[in-house]
């Protein structure tokens, strides 16, 4: 085959070159020191307008709230977003009008859930530059960045507007002749990742499904890591294979328990259903949306004021029973 | 005859493609539905993959998400996003199941935006996710929706996920892998699969009490039709059951 | 830069099409079915002479000796090996003459033990035929096949003999003009991997440094799985995040207690260095070197019966005490 | 002065260039050894890595391999080859060794074979094993070895391991990432550099007992000379006990 190779027309947000990643990368510390931080200073210092971010997590399953909100309360502006399966992570920030730029592989939907009016009403009004790519065409720009290169050969979203729209190359395979897409490597400036352990260094352990976190810990520039709970570098030590974040990545550490409220931690606690659907009814309109968005986040000083608003530790106790599958009921139901 | 819905219909029809031992990636609602009723059905071992990294769970009862706990609940595997999509990569995933706003007669499927500019559409939906990756990858894409002659459109506003993209052998051309494309699309009214040498989509079966005037008049393009056109069977007492009792008790998904 | 771009010359040995090799995983089984064999219905009915394999481990650690010697009992003939730090393994399969194609990283070598005289002699007499890659190449190369491409692209082996001397292609990248090595994608017919422990569908699980295996198991036509020992499914999914290769890619398992003898296996047992030096000294002398191999493995029936004769359970439970650096003379040593 | 054989002056000398907080991948034998030193010396937050997979493992003692358990020790992380030939692809590994049969001018070595017909090589070595891929990717790459003139060649038989390749920048021009490349090559009787602008090994101080006559003399090529040269600091008493007594106690590496 030797035909036209064609080129994806939006903008590329980010810097795919290796050398420049690598040196910025070489002066990052390796030390292991400690790294313990509050969202209010990781915000502050780690975070400029402008900056290209990325969330761990799945939309509402294992997501850093306490960034989200703080990112939120802190105004920042012109953020781009890696709109990777972006659902409340994605509601958030619109919400705080945060973001103008976004690589969309999902966005503006809460899967099952159906809708957010407000992020769709943003979108549509063409306030947010997009440029199209997919959920595999996102983890493998950021596999590509983990791994140091400048791009990454798929056979996904050839052939399709979505290409067209996106900011791929195609290119010929040099053993086979085949056409395969080159997807640029990502780099983004700032990540924050929920996870259920680490240690004060940021070695951290995931559990349940890991979606693109390993590899989006590698390819960012900065990193803070909210954890359930702190647990010793003793403890990492016991158990090596479990490592799935290496303390080099990371930046800062901040200890928030339930910490992915209102999405889902696995193993620990459910989505909470009732909330998140009070939270789409009041993105109907707009007037009520700024209320609650002054309710629960502009006026709250920070997550643990926030939790408690939202019921506190007891709502969480409801939905661990939720999450494990356990009767809390007395007497069990039957 | 039983009684039933057509969402029922088609989760019915969809299941009996998913033989024992195969593996289908699956989103939530009717996709998850339909594999858990095949598990419960014919194929007790067919693998249930989710696009965040859950494989082979037993599912306790319906995902609200993809990343949910419930999709790797006692699972064989809790992986990742690029575990999942490297394994359709690599020809491992069998079925795949998408949903979209419209589709063309080469079962290319818009599920990004209606209008014609791209940075002010007219309506906006949340965009490929894993489904343009899933229809690349996996061996057979199948859809179920309800037809229409707006869905099933001449020309789709935007191709999130190729089908046949121009028919013939332009998906191949385009660089997607050898093999692979739409199998089967099941609406309210019929079951689609695709010719041979066209790749246009062509009419297999008609689903009881409609008509072929019913199935051409809510398609916005011309369908082929095959030699023989067959009747669907229905769905069956045991099918329905499971599928009420067992899949889907509270209705999420049959309740539509 | 437009400079002319370079390729390797020397034979690539696999197909590194993609398309060809999504045809065969279209065929393999997805069952969730009992895998159990033994190493002699393996090797006769799952590996052919001139088929290309891969060993999992790392030379002298978590190795399946099991399939390697039953290799050389056979006399299988003309494999190609990816030799990936292959020293015992390497050294093995040289003893029984098994091979004439290798990709090489690491060959003839043990490390820190010294060079094996018998495979530097075959080598060097030419009877092998030999391409060069390195660590991180074969490495990249299975990842390659493991993700469904044709090849990776990569920033090692370029600019010397080694990639002369490869079958890699210099390409340029689409988006900053670099040039980087692509390295072909490695599909082998065949795999043999130790792992501590797995279930009868062959879900695995693996402690220690895990070198490539997944990669391996992977990218890999037939896959074989020896473990120290079967645990059960529930297990499995007791912890679903530990899964190390899932069943899909597995073949025929085999529970081989201690199977990694005389290699090191991580957490279980350290390699037996003196029964290591020994083999090394049979080497020199090509007479004593035939005895000692019709002694060790074309005399013994297989797995048990060897590892009896070089001192059973009693030299596992040192070995053992040797990896855990335990003390167990009598009263301990001070 | 203390008494001390020549791998124990280069160990000693290497460990310096190690500071505090940096990344090393390390082989088997003196580079282990030099790391190990630093850790114990001035660099207790030294991170060690092996190719093999493991990451800053408490090491119990000497490693036979770079896989074998001793690797991973209470280590940090034991993850897998492609893993920390990544993170060294990503810039984020300063140091590694190497070691080889002949290296030229430019830093470029070789461990493969002696001879000029690679099908039979007069002489075969193991190979570059991870070599190649270290001296690619991380910063700096060092070497430890006796001089000769053998072994300091005006040509390498094969190029295993890039050094600056031609020289000037075509390392860089070749692909490899910028800035990396060959820092200290130290022998048992001078420590060198390479030029900024050539890119040609340059002495930059030699070791107690030896003159500039006999660093040249065992060198198969024209060596560039530092404006100033240094005398070598010999090993302190410390670094020597610490390396007899903690890191290599029955003389694995320093008894060679």
């Amino acid at each position: 085959m030797s035909v036209q190779l064609k080129t994806g027309r939006n903008e590329l947000f980010t810097d795919p070159d290796p050398d420049n990643a690598r040196a910025f990368f070489r002066t990052k510390s390796r030390e292991l020191k400690s790294k313990i931080s509050n969202a209010e200073e990781v915000v502050r210092t780690m975070l400029k307008d402008g900056d290209y971010i990325g969330i761990g997590g799945f939309g509402a399953n294992r997501i850093p709230t306490a960034i989200l909100h703080e990112i939120v309360r802190q105004k920042k502006k012109n953020l781009a977003l890696a709109g990777h399966t972006a659902t409340h992570d994605f509601q958030i920030l619109v919400g705080g009008e945060c973001i103008d730029r976004c690589d969309v592989a999902y966005i503006i939907g809460l899967e099952a859930r159906g809708l957010s009016p407000n992020a769709r009403r943003a979108v549509q009004s063409g306030k947010i530059k997009l440029t199209e790519w997919t959920n595999a065409s996102l983890s493998w720009r950021l596999k590509a960045a983990a791994m140091g290169l400048s791009f990454m050969p798929t056979r996904n979203i050839l052939g399709t507007t979505t290409f067209e729209y996106s900011a791929a190359k195609e290119i010929e395979c040099p053993f086979t002749g085949k056409k395969f897409a080159a997807l640029p490597a990502l780099y983004p400036d700032f990540a924050a990742i929920h996870v259920h352990e680490c240690d004060i260094f940021g070695n951290a352990r995931v559990y349940g499904a890991s979606v693109s976190d390993q590899d989006l810990a590698k390819a960012s520039k900065r990193v803070v890591l909210t954890t359930e709970r702190l647990i010793t570098n003793d403890e990492i030590r016991q158990n090596p294979e479990s490592t799935f974040i290496p303390f080099w990545c990371v930046d800062a550490v901040i200890e928030v328990p339930y910490g992915s409220y209102p999405g889902n931690m696995p193993y620990e606690y459910f989505s909470d259903e009732a909330y998140i659907k009070e939270w789409l009814a009041a993105e109907k309109d707009p007037e009520e949306f700024k209320k609650f968005m002054d309710k629960q986040i502009y006026g709250t000083k920070d997550f643990y004021e926030y939790l408690e608003l939202n019921g506190g530790i007891k709502k969480i106790q409801k939905l661990r029973a939720q999450e494990l599958l356990i009767d809390t009921e007395i007497g069990g139901k039957k | 005859m039983a009684d039933f819905n057509s969402m029922e219909l088609m989760i019915c029809i969809a299941a009996r493609n998913l033989e024992d031992g195969a593996t289908v990636v699956v989103g939530t609602g009717a996709p998850c539905a339909t594999a858990m009723l095949a598990q419960k059905t014919h194929s007790p071992n067919l693998c249930i993959m989710f696009e965040a990294g859950g494989v082979a769970p037993l599912l306790p009862s319906m995902p609200i998400s993809v990343g949910d706990s419930r999709t790797f609940h006692k699972a064989i595997m809790a992986s990742s996003m690029p575990e999942i999509m490297e394994t359709c990569q690599r020809g491992m995933v069998d079925y795949t199941f998408l949903g979209g706003a419209q589709i063309d007669m080469y079962g290319n499927i818009n599920s990004t935006m209606i209008g014609d500019d791209h940075s002010k559409p007219k309506v906006r939906f949340p965009g490929s996710g894993g489904a343009n990756d899933l229809a690349s990858l996996c061996w057979r894409t199948m859809m179920m929706t309800p037809q229409d002659s707006k869905r099933f459109t001449s020309k789709c506003d935007f191709i999130t996920s190729p089908g046949y993209l121009q028919g013939g052998n332009s998906r191949y051309e385009a660089g997607l892998p050898l093999g692979t494309g739409p199998y089967r699309i099941i609406t309210n009214m019929a079951i689609m699969g695709f010719d041979e040498e066209s790749k246009r989509m062509k009419v297999l079966s008609i689903n009881p009490g409609y008509s072929r005037k019913d199935v051409q008049d809510n398609c916005g393009f011309e369908l082929l039709w095959a030699d023989k056109i067959e009747n669907t069977d229905p769905p069956h007492e045991n099918e329905l059951r499971i599928l009420r009792e067992e899949v889907d008790p509270f209705r999420y998904i049959i309740g539509r």
